[in-house]
């Protein structure tokens, strides 16, 4: 039953991708990208990937298209009707998919527990866990800690994002441009979203705590969580107006954030090496190994968090502030 | 005995609550103007969305499970019509009139914004 | 059984379309934007690939039960590899939609035919 | 607690943990100063890990304590010694060189964050180069490389902006190219340990995953190290970029990204695919050939002096390429000792283009006459760099070619037709490093030229030492080419 709910939802993907493409206007081809990470986000689930379901749904459908639709109201929503070497793409693409299909064929099969991914490293991290780091959530005992480096190199690509945002948007805009100048935010004056959403934002930003203290017991974590919060809060702004919620949280507050975050995360690296340890072995944090893993995951799933909200919203505020300089 | 009941119950909700979605759906893509179809999507959404959520929470039983079902779907109740309500406001202001007689939208661009 | 495996093979096919699906929009658009939406489609389909290789038949998400023993769970390095993997998408699109942003301010066009033009 | 032991990780902590409190820098110069001291240490470190190596120890590094399939570890050889010392010793000189040029081209507000991505630059580099984990290099070439768009992003031209953007685009298709392949390594062996992938691909016995996986990784590296049909991103890139980001990433970021599809494929696909030696060869020598053949002919006939140097960039790559697709000690470590030499001489052709840069708004070569008069040092470097990077006996650029000149001959019996190309394009060479000499020193000075004096003292003091760099690794050689020699050696060890 849930096979034919895979293939349904599977076929719903490509026909959305497809459509994406073929799309002119750019705001459909926005929000089908949307609906097209929230297909994603179901098959994942499905695929038994829950935490990467929950993040695909939070980053994937909210956060990306909040900031293309940003991006959008800046530019132009119409793509001028011309296609660029389609021969070219066409063979390109030929070539691509040929290969691939000629690589399923030795593939083992989708569910099998005889594959050789499920044998080598895969059992270990199952049977090690509650033995070393004893939390019930295995993706979050890898991400955290056996393989926490790429967690912390993660976090400094969404640094790296973040500051690239604000150092390319922080040039004063010299000419004119193209766009259509907007009335401050659309929602300001109406009662029934503004009321809706009051009620609504402490319960996400609620949600969002939720998830990133209980990402050690069920899916999610500081990612997801920092993603819920910072869709919270653009929530706010969008309804409340930009003004207001950076009056909320205002710009340094949220660039402290990242930088904090950031910096929280190395920094428990760092105490792993003065305390004697390696870098990002938390074992030493306590001293009980077990206690300590479980200190380290809680202090570095928070700077990832915050790292995480502060630098979504902070790249939102970017592209929203573009708006009132023209 | 009372499982069957639960059970054929759910079930009933359930495939009312498709039914209805299924409606909306096909309102959304036959019904002539803007208006009328966010009027068939919104209204069969809200109505099929509880009969589904009561469905599946008469299948979870009393759980924890079931205040989370009820938590979503007080949280759709919520957002839908004022998805909705913005949808048809955004509308109207960048002046598409509501028009019973009116076959279709002229300026194509205006339902999407 | 049959039908599983079926769905083993449908899931890399998907990937195989998805991937060269996005991978057309990037080169054959000339719209900006339109290449990044591409850019992210093809990403997308990486993802999948990934995580249709880490389930077993069977089995749940790798959370653990306390007190169930004989519970059998699906691969988790792909999921956490994959998490790394969308926010890495993530940043890169911010990045390029900020780019498409200046881009249309010092061009005021967004068309690649254009700004080539233009210089 | 032996600092020692952590000094892998700290080369790449140093400079990543630096990046964040950079931001926060208030007074704007405290940022130069900040990013500099952090390049200074780092470069310290590589120097103490490359002693080590030459110790003859490999020092290996176990993050968070797992051991090694299981957690991530790093791994520093005689190879990615040389490596650090290129990239780390690139981002310390420009950097130190880096204040006049970049108070002129950048807003002091925004300084701070062009400092912090810069040391994120780093970091990804040096993160990629220690890294012993396939997918460890993903996430760190993602930081290098978001990172170098932002730099690239800070040219003061607004040509700079679809510069950047083309190059994320490739960037971003071969990062994604790589993923590819690392997923269908990773589904055939459950392993993501460069050095445990190469002990259980032996085993794997459907084998077509493994070729289309070798296949990605080699396109997806490829895109990224300029290699010649998919170099199409680097001119404008490297012309519009800030000069002294043009100096760092024309040294190091390409050749990164050429170490990883070297170590990755010698370390993993060959000796364990059946046909991959011959593949690869027959894969890389014809880019590498065209690559330099063409891309040398296109330097010929360009007007603009950093365009010039970037398509010239793209020729060494296929020089790089070239003794690689030897699959021979000699033909690699004439790749490593190029990988190092190129650094050198394209390293200080661009820090002296900045320095010609500072007064010159106009870089094509039309526009530069009289520079010689007025600026006779900077002139100075330029000239012995140029020789260097034609491979003139007693200059750096010599030591490589002639390596990869024995090893040609050694390769075969088609080894003269492969002289006889490299002599070709040495040629092609020195006729573009002539233009440009022709235009500093043989041309009618420019209007307005008398205003014009000598570049800053740090900006033209860094050129000149890299000039001296040039000749002193021309006559004493025997540190990169003990590095080169045991690198050759360790990536082979599993071929032959």
């Amino acid at each position: 039953m849930i096979f034919i709910f895979a293939v349904f939802l599977l076929s719903l993907l490509v026909i959305t991708a497809i459509a994406i493409v073929r799309a002119k206007n750019l705001f459909v081809a926005v929000m089908l990208t949307s609906i097209f990470s929230l297909l994603m986000a179901a098959n994942f689930f499905i695929l038994d990937a829950a935490d990467v379901a929950l993040t695909e749904a939070a980053v994937g459908a909210g956060i990306t298209t909040v900031i293309f639709l940003c991006a959008l109201s800046l530019t132009d929503d119409r793509e001028k009707p011309r296609e660029g070497s389609r021969w070219v793409a066409f063979c390109t693409v030929g070539v691509l998919a040929l290969l691939i299909i000629y690589a399923t064929f030795d593939k083992p099969r989708l569910g099998d527990p005889d594959a050789p991914v499920h044998q080598h490293v895969a059992p270990w991290y199952l049977e090690k866990t509650p033995e070393y780091i004893d939390i019930p959530n295995v993706v979050t005992a890898i991400l955290g800690s056996f393989r926490g480096y790429d967690t912390l190199g993660e976090v400094f690509v969404v640094f790296a994002a973040c500051i690239g945002v604000l150092f390319i948007l922080s040039v004063k805009p010299t000419k004119k441009t193209n766009q259509v100048i907007k009335k401050e935010s659309g929602l300001r004056h109406h009662l029934i979203p503004q009321v809706v959403g009051r009620l609504l934002i402490p319960f996400i930003v609620l949600f969002g705590l939720y998830v990133q203290f209980h990402g050690e017991y069920g899916p999610g974590g500081g990612f997801q969580a920092g993603a819920i919060i910072a869709t919270g809060v653009i929530l706010y702004a969008l309804l409340e107006g930009e003004s207001s919620a950076l009056r909320a949280i205002p710009r340094s507050v949220l660039l402290g954030m990242v930088v904090g975050g950031a910096l929280l995360y190395g920094g428990v690296g760092v105490a792993c090496i003065l305390m004697g340890g390696a870098f990002l072995d938390y074992s030493v944090l306590a001293t009980d190994p077990v206690v300590g893993q479980q200190l380290g995951i809680l202090f570095i799933e928070a700077g990832v968090g915050m790292a995480v909200c502060g630098a979504l919203l902070s790249i939102y505020h970017a592209f929203a502030a573009r708006e009132s300089f023209s | 005995m009372i499982d069957i009941i639960l059970d054929i119950l759910s079930w009933i909700l359930l495939l009312l609550g498709g039914a209805c979605v299924l409606i909306g759906g096909i309102g959304g893509l036959r019904l002539p103007n803007f208006y009328a179809r966010i009027h068939a999507a919104s209204l069969t959404d809200s109505m099929g969305n509880i009969l589904i959520f009561s469905g599946i929470m008469l299948q979870a039983g009393l759980s924890l499970a079931t205040l989370k079902l009820f938590a979503i779907m007080v949280f759709l109740l919520l957002t839908g019509p004022t998805a909705t309500y913005a949808l048809a406001n955004a509308a109207l202001l960048s002046g598409l009139k509501p028009d019973v007689g009116s076959a279709s939208d002229e300026p194509q661009e205006n339902k999407l914004k | 059984m049959k039908l599983l495996e079926l769905l083993g093979y449908f899931n890399y096919w998907v990937f195989a379309i998805i991937l060269t699906v996005g991978l057309y929009a990037v080169i054959s658009k000339t719209n900006l934007i339109k290449k990044l939406i591409g850019l992210s489609i093809f990403q997308s389909a990486v993802f999948l690939m990934y995580i249709t290789m880490d389930k077993v038949e069977g089995g749940t998400a790798p959370i653990i039960t306390a007190g169930v023993d004989d519970q059998i769970f699906s691969n988790p390095v792909p999921q956490v590899l994959i998490l790394t993997a969308i926010v890495v998408g993530v940043s890169t699109l911010a990045l390029g939609l900020a780019l498409v942003v200046r881009i249309n301010e010092c061009y005021g066009t967004i068309e690649e035919d254009e700004i080539l033009d233009a210089d | 607690m032996d600092l020692l032991a952590h000094l892998p990780v700290l080369q790449v902590v140093v400079p990543m943990l630096s990046a964040p409190i950079i931001v926060m820098l208030q007074p704007r110069g405290l940022a130069w100063a900040g990013a500099t001291a952090t390049s200074l240490v780092s470069f310290a470190i590589a120097v103490a890990l490359t002693l080590a190596v030459l110790d003859g120890q490999a020092v290996d590094y176990a993050v968070g304590g797992w051991p090694a399939p299981f957690g991530i570890t790093l791994m520093v050889d005689a190879f990615s010694a040389l490596m650090l010392l290129v990239v780390t010793g690139a981002s310390a000189a420009a950097l130190i060189a880096a204040k006049p040029s970049i108070d002129q081209q950048i807003e002091s507000a925004r300084q701070p964050l062009f400092y912090s991505a810069w040391l994120l630059a780093l970091a990804g580099l040096v993160g990629i180069v220690v890294a012993a984990d396939a997918f460890n290099i993903f996430v760190f070439m993602e930081i290098s490389s978001l990172a170098s768009y932002i730099l690239i992003a800070g040219g003061p031209d607004r040509r700079a902006l679809p510069a950047v953007f083309k190059y994320l685009m490739m960037g971003t298709i071969g990062a994604t190219f790589y993923l590819i392949g690392v997923g269908l390594i990773y589904m055939m062996t459950g392993t993501l340990n460069l050095a445990d992938i190469d002990a259980r691909i032996g085993n794997v016995s459907d084998i077509n995953p493994l070729f289309v996986a070798a296949g990605f990784i080699t396109v997806g590296l490829a895109l990224k190290a300029a290699v010649f049909p998919l170099h199409v991103w680097v001119p404008n890139a490297y012309t519009h970029a800030p000069h002294m980001v043009t100096a760092f990433l024309a040294a190091c970021a390409t050749k990164v990204a050429l170490y990883v599809l070297l170590r990755f494929d010698y370390m993993v696909f060959q000796g364990n695919l059946i046909e991959h030696v011959v593949q690869f060869s027959m894969f890389a020598m014809p880019l590498a050939i065209l690559g330099i053949l063409v891309a040398s002919a296109v330097a010929m006939f360009e007007g603009h002096l950093k365009r010039l140097l970037a398509s010239s960039s793209i020729a060494q790559i296929g020089y790089i390429l070239l003794g690689a697709s030897f699959v021979s000690v000699a033909g690699l470590s004439s790749s490593a000792m190029h990988l190092f030499n190129h650094a050198l001489a394209k390293g200080g052709l661009f820090l002296g283009v900045a320095c010609i840069a500072y007064h010159y708004r106009d870089l094509r070569l039309s526009q530069l006459g009289g520079a010689s008069t007025r600026m006779p040092w900077t002139c100075a470097a330029i000239v012995v760099c140029g020789l260097s990077l034609i491979g003139v006996p007693g200059t750096a650029g010599f030591i490589s070619k002639w390596l990869l000149i024995n090893a040609a001959l050694q390769s075969g019996s088609w080894g003269w037709l492969l002289v006889a190309i490299i002599l070709a394009s040495s040629l092609m060479a020195v006729v573009y490093i002539w233009r440009i000499i022709e235009a500093l020193y043989f041309q009618e000075p420019i209007a307005g030229e008398a205003k014009i004096s000598e570049a800053p003292i740090q900006l033209l003091l860094v050129t000149g030492i890299v000039a001296i760099l040039n000749i002193y690794f021309g006559l004493f050689p025997q540190v990169p080419l003990a590095l080169a020699d045991s690198a050759a050696v360790l990536l082979l060890e599993g071929v032959l």
